[in-house]
C-alpha cells in the first residue's frame, strides 16, 4: 500500500510539473505571438473609447492577466486564475466563460473516447490474440495485414468513409450534434440516453476502428511471445486444462498493452478534432476546432490545456491500473 | 567469394525481399510514391488547366480520375500535390531521427542524471497530444516556409523513437559485447557508431517510415481542416474541398473527388506496411540468412 | 602483477527513496595474482567473485581499499587515468553468443581493436591483417573458415574462442576467466580450459579463473592459488592443491562434498558436509559469516567474526576459529 | 495420503521402441531423434546424458507425448504401463496423464510458473484441471512436499515466481510434478545454473523422493556428475541416437563407446594427476548438420572404420559401435 501511494504520489506530481509547463507554454504562446492578440485586443478596446484602466481590465477578464506591468506578474495572474480554474472569457463571443464551455463540452469528448477505446481495446485483442494463435494461416495473415492497414491510416480517413456513407449515402446515423434537443430533454431516462448512444455511435466507431488495428498488432506481437515462454509449455505438461492456459496466456499478454494504453490516449484525444469536425459533434475537438477558426486565443488555449489534462489524468489512471494488475509491481511496497 | 559489406547487405535486402511478394508491391507502391513527388510537377504546368464547364467530369482517358468542381483533373491534382507534402514529411521525419536517436543513445548508454533528464522530456513529447499542439502551433505561428513546419513536426514526434532506441541500448549495454569493447579500450565514438547502431538500425529504419508517414497525413489532416491555407494543391486541400465545401459527399458524380484523395492514402500505407514488414529481417543477419 | 589490498563494494539496491537496502558485495578482499600465475576464485552465485572480475577489468567501480596493477596503485589515480591499466587486464564472459556483436563478422570484430593498437604502437596496415590471422590460429581456430562469418554461424566453442582471440588483440597481462566454459558443451569444455593454461605457457598471460566448480579451477591453474569466498569474504586461500587435498574451512569442505561422485570410478569422501541450512542473503550475521549454516559453529562463532590468518599453524589461510582436516573429496578407486 | 505409503497400483516402467522423431524444417524433415529403442525399469532412476542438439530433451517431453511443433513423433512407440502407448493418446486423454501420472521438472534455468499468480493458485488450477474433489487435501499435500524439502511451505504457497530463489524455485517444480502422486518423473536439466551446493541439494531430494515413493524416473542431463550422482541406469545419447546405455556404475567404471569414453575422460577431477582429463576433438553435430547415413559420432570417433560411412551401428549389448562390436567379438 505504502508503494502504491509513494508511486501514486509521483503520477500526480509529474502530472503536475507537465499541466505546469503546458500551462506556461499557453501563455507565452498568445503573449508571445506575432502581432500579440491581447495587445491588439487592449489598443481596440482604447480605440472604441474606453479609458486604459477600463481597457485593461475588461482584456485581463479575457485572458486572465493584464496587458501591463512586467512580464512575471502577468504570468503570476494567469496562474492564479487558473487555480480558480478561471480561463478567462471568450474573444469571440463576449461574455462567455471558457471554463464553462470547456466543462461543458469535456464530457462529450470523454464519451466518444472511452466507449470508442473500450471497443477497440476488447476487440483489437480479441483478433490481437486469434492472428498470434493462427499466425501461419490465411486467416491470421490477412488480419495482420488489416489491422497494420487501419492503424496506419489516418483517423480523418476512417471518419469521412463513415460519415460520407452511413449520413450522406444512407441517413441512418444523425449528421450531426450530441442529442435531438427538439425531442428529448436531457436527464437520466432511457429515451435521451438511447438518443445519446445514437449520435455517439458513429463517432465512437470512427474512433474504434481507427484505433483497433494498434490494439490487434500490440496484442499479437505480446502474444507471440508470451506463447514462447516457458510457463506455458510447464503448464501443458502439467496437464492443465486448454482453459486454464488461456487464461494464463491472456493475462500475461493483455499486461504489456496496459502500458501502450497510456500512450495511445494522446493519439485518440488528438484524433477527437477530426472526428467531431467530420461528424459535426460538439466536443473539446469541434471547441478547439471552432476557436482557431475564429482566432479565438483564450478559448484555444482553454480548450487545449484541457485535452492535455485529460490526457494526463488517463495516463496516470493507466498506469495505476497497470500497477494494480502485475503483482511484481504491485509486491515492491 | 567474398562480397564487401555493401554488396552483402544488398544481397540480404533482395532475400528478404523475394521472401514475400508482397514486399516487392510494397517496394513498388513506395518507388511510385516517391516518383510522383520528384517528377510529378515536371508533367504539368505550374497552373493546372481548368474548365467550369467541365466539372465532374465522367471517367475517361484525358481524366482517368474525372475532375473536381472547377474542372481541373483529380490525377494531376494527386500527382501534383505529392512533394510538397513529402518534402516537408521526410525533412521533419530526419530531424525526428536525428533527435530521437542521439538522445536514446546517449541517455541509454550514458544513464545516470542526463538519462533521467531526457527520458521526463521525452514523455513530455509523448504525452501532450501532438495533434492539437500542431494546430495551436500553426494557428499562432503561421508557418511560411517549408521547413519551419518542417522543424516543428520532427521536433513534436522525437519522444517514441527516443523511448525505443534508449531501451533497446540498455538492454544491448547489459550484452558482453559493449563491455567487451570499452574493456578493449575502442573509443565511445566507434561503440556508439559501429557496436551499438547497427543492433538498432531495424528500429530507426522503421520508425523513421512510420514518422515519415504520420508526418504526411498531419499535413493533410492540416490542410483537410483548413488550419494551413489553401492556397496550394494537394490531398488535404481535395479533401477539405470535397467534404466540406463542394458537397462531395452526397453528389455521386463528384464521388471520385472525394475518394482520390482517399485512396493515394490507403495506397501509401499499403506500401508502408508492406515494407516495415521486410525492414525486420533486412537488418538481422539471423533472419536475413535463415 | 596484480594486488588488490582490502576491496571493498557494496551495491545500493534501488528501493526508491523510503526502502533503500544495499547489498554488500566485498568486504576488504586482499588477493594477488602474479604474473604468468593462475588463480583462482570458487564459490557460490552471489558471493562476489563475479564483482571481483568486474572491478579488476575496469567494468565496476569499488568503493575502499586499493588495487595495485603493475606498480601503480589505481587508487591515486583520476579515473580516466585508470582505463589504460584496466586495459591490461581482459574479461572472458560467460555467455560467448552475447559477447559478440550480432550484427558484425568475427573479422571486423578482431579488426578494430587492432587497428586502435596498430595507430597507437604505429604499426603498418598490413599488420593488422596477419596479426588476425595469427590470433585465431594461436586460440586454435582456422582463419579462413571463421573470419566471413557472424557469431550465429559459429557453435559455442567457437565462439568462446574468437572472444579470447579478441581479448588477446590488446596483449593483456591478466585474463579474467567467469564462468568461461558453463554456458559451452561438455565435451568442448576442456579444450577451452586447455587453451587457457596453453596461454599461460606460451603468453605468459596470468589467469583470474572465476567458478563454482573447483574441478575445472584445478585443470587450468592447478600450480596457482585458490581463493574460496563467502558472502565477499575470502575464507580460505591457499595453493591449489593444499586447498583441494586438505580444506580446513567448513564451508570450502561444503563446496568441495556437493561436487558429484563418479560412482564406478571413485569412493566418496567419508567426512562429506551438507550446509544445515539454506544461504539467506537478508541476514546479516553480526559473527562469523558462515555460522548460520555452519554445523560446527559454536557460540564464539555467532558472537565474533574469525579473519584470515593461519590460526591452528594450517599451511594455507583461513578465517575459522576452528580449522580442522576432513575428508570430503572423492578418492579414486584405481 | 501419506507420502511414504507406497502406491498399491503397479510402479509404470517405461518402453520406448523404435522411437523416431522429426522437426519440419526450411531444408525437409529433420531427425532428432533417430530410432531409439531404452527402457526404464519400474523403480529406477535413469539418467540421460547428451550434449545440446543431442535430442535429449525432445526424447524427454515425448515420454509426456508433448513433442512440440513442428516436430512430430514419425515411428516407433513409448509405452508406459498403466497408461498405453503414450503416442497413440488424443489431446484429451493426454492432458489427464500429464501431471497427475507423469511428473515433469524444467531446467532451473527456465521459469515454469505463471509469473502473475501465487503458487497456492497455480496449485489449485492444477488441481481443478485434474478435477480433484478435495482442494484442500491437495494444498495439504503440496505442504507436507514443501516442508519436506526444506522449505517454508505457507509462505512459498503465497508467493509469486520472482520472490522465489533458483534452489526454491526448483523444489516447488518438483512438488508440482509429485503434489497429484504421478509415479513417472522426468526431470530435464534439473540443475543447470544451480550452485554446486544447491545442486547436491536437489539431487538429495530427488533421490529421497524416488524412493521413499517407489517413483520410476528419467532426469536428463549434459552432466555425467548429476547422473553418477544419483542415477542407477544410465543411457548416452549423441546425434539423436542412444550409443551406450547400462548400469551407470559399469559404464562410468569401463565405459565401451568412444564418445561415452570421451566425454568421461574429458571430466577434469579433483585429484590424480590433472592432465587425465584429455579433451574430444571435433563438435557435436546440430540438427541440421547430423550425418543422415552411418554411424553418427564417426566424425570425431578415434575407432573410425570404413563401415562407419555407410552403415549405423546396432544396439548390440548396451553399445552401438561397429569398432566395440568387432572387438568384443572376437
Amino acid at each position: 500500500m505504502r508503494g502504491f501511494l509513494r508511486r501514486l504520489a509521483g503520477h500526480l506530481t509529474r502530472g503536475l510539473v507537465m499541466i505546469w509547463v503546458v500551462v506556461t507554454f499557453t501563455f507565452f504562446l498568445i503573449r508571445l505571438m506575432p502581432g500579440d492578440p491581447v495587445q491588439v485586443q487592449y489598443e481596440k478596446l482604447i480605440a472604441q473609447g474606453m479609458s486604459p484602466d477600463q481597457a485593461a481590465s475588461a482584456t485581463a477578464v479575457t485572458y486572465g492577466f493584464v496587458p501591463h506591468g512586467p512580464v512575471w506578474k502577468q504570468y503570476l495572474e494567469y496562474l492564479s486564475g487558473l487555480i480558480r480554474l478561471d480561463l478567462g472569457v471568450s474573444v469571440d463571443s463576449q461574455g462567455v466563460a471558457v471554463a464553462d464551455r470547456v466543462f461543458g463540452a469535456m464530457p462529450w469528448t470523454v464519451l466518444l473516447v472511452l466507449s470508442g477505446i473500450l471497443v477497440s481495446f476488447l476487440v483489437g485483442v480479441v483478433l490481437g490474440v486469434v492472428a498470434a494463435l493462427k499466425r501461419s494461416t490465411a486467416v491470421g495473415h490477412s488480419l495482420s495485414i488489416a489491422g497494420s492497414l487501419l492503424h496506419g491510416v489516418p483517423p480523418f480517413v476512417i471518419a469521412i468513409v463513415l460519415a460520407a456513407v452511413f449520413t450522406r449515402r444512407y441517413r441512418w446515423f444523425p449528421s450531426g450534434g450530441q442529442y435531438n434537443g427538439d425531442e428529448v430533454a436531457p436527464g437520466f431516462y432511457y429515451d435521451f440516453i438511447g438518443d445519446v448512444a445514437y449520435h455517439a455511435f458513429l463517432p465512437a466507431a470512427a474512433f474504434a476502428i481507427a484505433s483497433y488495428g494498434g490494439w490487434l498488432l500490440a496484442m499479437r506481437s505480446s502474444v507471440a511471445s508470451v506463447l514462447g515462454d516457458d510457463f506455458l509449455l510447464a503448464a501443458e505438461l502439467r496437464g492443465l486444462t486448454r482453459m486454464t492456459r488461456f487464461r494464463y496466456l491472456a493475462r500475461n499478454a493483455i499486461l504489456p498493452l496496459f502500458t501502450v494504453l497510456a500512450i495511445s490516449f494522446g493519439l485518440v484525444f488528438g484524433g477527437s478534432i477530426f472526428i467531431e469536425r467530420i461528424f459535426n459533434y460538439p466536443g473539446l475537438g469541434m471547441l478547439l476546432f471552432a476557436s482557431i477558426g475564429a482566432r479565438d486565443f483564450s478559448m484555444m488555449s482553454g480548450a487545449f490545456l484541457m485535452i492535455t489534462a485529460a490526457v494526463i489524468v488517463a495516463n496516470i489512471l493507466a498506469d495505476l491500473l497497470y500497477t494494480f494488475i502485475d503483482p511484481r509491481v504491485r509486491r515492491q511496497a | 567469394m567474398r562480397l564487401s559489406v555493401r554488396q552483402r547487405f544488398w544481397r540480404g535486402v533482395w532475400v528478404a525481399l523475394k521472401r514475400r511478394p508482397s514486399r516487392i508491391l510494397g517496394v513498388i507502391i513506395m518507388a511510385l510514391f516517391v516518383f510522383m513527388a520528384i517528377a510529378g510537377p515536371w508533367f504539368y504546368p505550374d497552373r493546372l488547366p481548368y474548365n467550369v464547364d467541365n466539372m465532374y467530369a465522367p471517367i475517361s482517358w484525358d481524366h482517368p480520375l474525372s475532375t473536381d468542381f472547377e474542372g481541373v483533373d483529380v490525377l494531376a491534382l494527386v500527382i501534383t500535390g505529392t512533394r510538397g507534402v513529402l518534402l516537408v514529411a521526410v525533412a521533419a521525419g530526419l530531424v525526428t531521427m536525428l533527435v530521437g536517436t542521439a538522445a536514446g543513445l546517449y541517455a541509454g548508454y550514458r544513464r545516470g542524471a542526463a538519462d533521467s533528464v531526457l527520458m521526463r522530456i521525452a514523455d513530455f513529447a509523448l504525452t501532450i497530444p501532438g495533434f492539437p499542439l500542431l494546430i495551436v502551433l500553426t494557428t499562432a505561428m503561421n508557418f511560411g516556409a517549408w521547413w519551419k513546419m518542417a522543424l516543428v513536426l520532427g521536433l513534436i514526434g522525437w519522444g517514441g523513437l527516443a523511448r525505443a532506441v534508449r531501451s533497446q541500448t540498455l538492454s544491448l549495454r547489459e550484452r558482453g559485447f559493449i563491455e567487451a569493447a570499452r574493456g578493449l579500450g575502442l573509443p565511445t565514438r566507434h561503440i556508439v557508431t559501429k557496436e551499438l547502431l547497427p543492433n538498432v538500425a531495424p528500429f530507426i529504419a522503421t520508425n523513421l517510415l512510420m514518422a515519415v508517414t504520420g508526418y504526411i497525413y498531419a499535413q493533410v489532416g492540416l490542410y483537410f481542416l483548413g488550419v494551413l491555407p489553401l492556397d496550394t494543391s494537394n490531398w488535404g486541400v481535395m479533401l477539405n474541398a470535397a467534404v466540406f465545401q463542394s458537397g462531395a459527399l452526397i453528389s455521386p458524380d463528384a464521388l471520385p473527388y472525394l475518394l482520390a484523395p482517399l485512396g493515394a492514402i490507403l495506397l501509401l500505407t499499403l506500401g508502408v506496411v508492406l515494407i516495415v514488414d521486410a525492414l525486420e529481417e533486412i537488418f538481422n543477419p539471423r533472419l536475413r540468412e535463415g | 602483477m596484480i594486488e588488490g589490498r582490502g576491496i571493498t563494494k557494496t551495491f545500493a539496491s534501488r528501493g526508491g527513496v523510503l526502502g533503500s537496502q544495499s547489498v554488500t558485495a566485498l568486504r576488504g578482499v586482499d588477493f594477488l595474482i602474479p604474473r604468468g600465475g593462475a588463480v583462482s576464485f570458487i564459490g557460490e552465485s552471489g558471493c562476489g567473485k563475479t564483482t571481483l572480475g568486474r572491478i579488476l577489468a575496469g567494468l565496476e567501480t569499488y568503493d575502499g581499499g586499493q588495487l595495485i596493477v603493475g606498480d601503480t596503485d589505481l587508487s591515486t589515480l583520476k579515473p580516466k587515468a585508470r582505463e589504460p591499466h584496466f586495459r591490461r587486464v581482459q574479461l572472458i564472459h560467460q555467455d560467448p553468443y552475447s559477447a559478440l556483436n550480432p550484427t558484425r563478422t568475427i573479422e571486423s570484430t578482431l579488426r578494430d581493436p587492432l587497428r586502435l593498437r596498430a595507430a597507437q604502437t604505429g604499426k603498418p596496415a598490413s599488420w593488422v591483417a596477419s596479426q588476425t590471422e595469427e590470433l585465431l590460429s594461436l586460440v586454435g581456430l582456422d582463419p579462413s573458415y571463421v573470419l566471413p562469418r557472424y557469431p550465429h554461424q559459429l557453435s559455442g566453442g567457437m565462439r568462446q574462442r574468437v572472444v579470447v582471440a579478441r581479448a588477446l588483440t590488446v596483449e593483456p597481462e591478466v585474463l579474467v576467466a567467469d564462468e568461461a566454459v558453463s554456458m559451452i558443451d561438455v565435451s568442448l569444455r576442456l579444450g577451452i580450459l586447455g587453451l587457457l593454461r596453453q596461454l599461460r605457457e606460451t603468453l605468459g598471460v596470468s589467469i583470474l579463473f572465476i567458478t563454482h566448480d573447483v574441478a575445472t579451477a584445478r585443470y587450468v591453474g592447478a600450480d596457482g592459488e585458490l581463493y574460496v569466498i563467502y558472502r565477499g569474504q575470502v575464507v580460505e586461500r591457499g595453493p591449489v592443491e593444499t586447498v583441494l587435498a586438505d580444506p580446513v574451512h567448513p564451508y570450502t569442505q561444503c563446496l568441495l562434498s556437493a561436487i558429484p561422485v563418479l560412482h564406478g570410478l571413485e569412493r566418496p569422501g567419508e567426512d562429506r558436509l551438507v550446509p544445515k541450512e539454506p544461504l539467506d542473503e537478508k541476514m546479516e550475521p553480526a559473527g562469523c559469516l558462515f555460522a548460520p549454516r555452519c554445523p560446527f559453529a559454536t557460540e564464539v562463532c555467532v558472537s565474533e567474526r574469525p579473519v584470515l590468518g593461519r590460526l591452528g599453524g594450517t599451511p594455507q589461510h583461513h578465517a575459522c576459529f576452528f580449522p580442522a582436516s576432513r575428508h570430503v573429496v572423492a578418492t579414486p578407486l584405481r | 495420503m501419506s507420502i511414504v505409503e507406497l502406491s498399491t497400483e503397479t510402479l509404470p516402467g517405461v518402453a520406448i521402441s523404435g522411437l523416431t522423431i522429426a522437426y519440419r524444417t526450411d531444408a525437409g524433415e529433420l531427425a532428432a531423434v533417430s530410432d531409439i529403442t531404452l527402457g526404464l525399469p519400474a523403480g529406477t532412476i535413469t539418467g540421460l546424458v547428451g550434449e545440446s542438439g543431442s535430442g535429449k530433451s525432445t526424447l524427454a517431453l515425448s515420454l509426456l507425448g508433448a513433442v512440440q511443433k513442428p516436430g512430430r513423433v514419425t515411428a516407433g512407440s513409448v509405452v508406459i504401463d498403466g497408461i498405453g502407448d503414450i503416442t497413440k493418446l488424443d489431446e484429451h486423454a493426454l492432458q489427464s496423464v500429464r501431471g497427475a501420472q507423469i511428473g515433469y521438472v524444467f531446467q532451473a534455468a527456465q521459469n515454469s510458473l505463471n509469473p502473475l499468480k501465487t503458487v497456492g493458485k497455480q496449485l489449485l488450477d492444477l488441481g481443478r484441471s485434474h478435477r480433484v474433489k478435495d482442494l484442500r487435501g491437495l494444498l495439504r499435500e503440496a505442504k507436507v512436499l514443501l516442508s519436506r524439502m526444506g522449505l517454508a511451505a505457507e509462505r512459498v504457497l503465497d508467493s509469486y515466481q520472482h520472490e522465489l530463489s533458483g534452489g526454491m524455485r526448483q523444489r516447488v517444480g518438483i512438488m508440482f510434478a509429485l503434489v497429484l502422486n504421478a509415479h513417472l518423473l522426468v526431470l530435464d536439466e534439473p540443475t543447470t545454473a544451480l550452485d554446486m551446493i544447491t545442486q547436491a541439494n536437489i539431487l538429495q531430494i530427488v533421490r529421497d523422493v524416488h524412493a521413499e515413493r517407489g517413483l520410476t524416473t528419467l532426469i536428463v542431463t549434459h552432466d555425467v556428475g548429476v547422473v553418477a550422482e544419483v542415477a542407477d541406469r544410465m543411457a548416452v545419447m549423441y546425434g539423436g541416437r542412444v550409443v551406450e546405455h547400462g548400469q551407470t556404475m559399469e559404464i562410468l567404471g569401463a565405459p565401451r563407446h568412444p564418445y561415452t569414453r570421451g566425454l568421461i575422460s574429458a571430466i577434469p577431477r579433483l585429484t590424480g594427476p590433472v592432465d587425465a582429463a584429455k579433451p574430444l576433438p571435433g563438435t557435436p553435430p546440430t540438427l541440421g548438420t547430423i550425418p543422415r547415413t552411418g554411424c553418427v559420432f564417426r566424425q570425431r570417433c578415434p575407432l573410425r572404420m570404413e563401415i562407419c560411412d555407410t552403415v549405423a551401428p546396432a544396439m548390440i549389448g548396451g553399445v552401438a559401435c561397429h569398432a566395440v562390436n568387432e572387438t568384443e567379438q572376437l
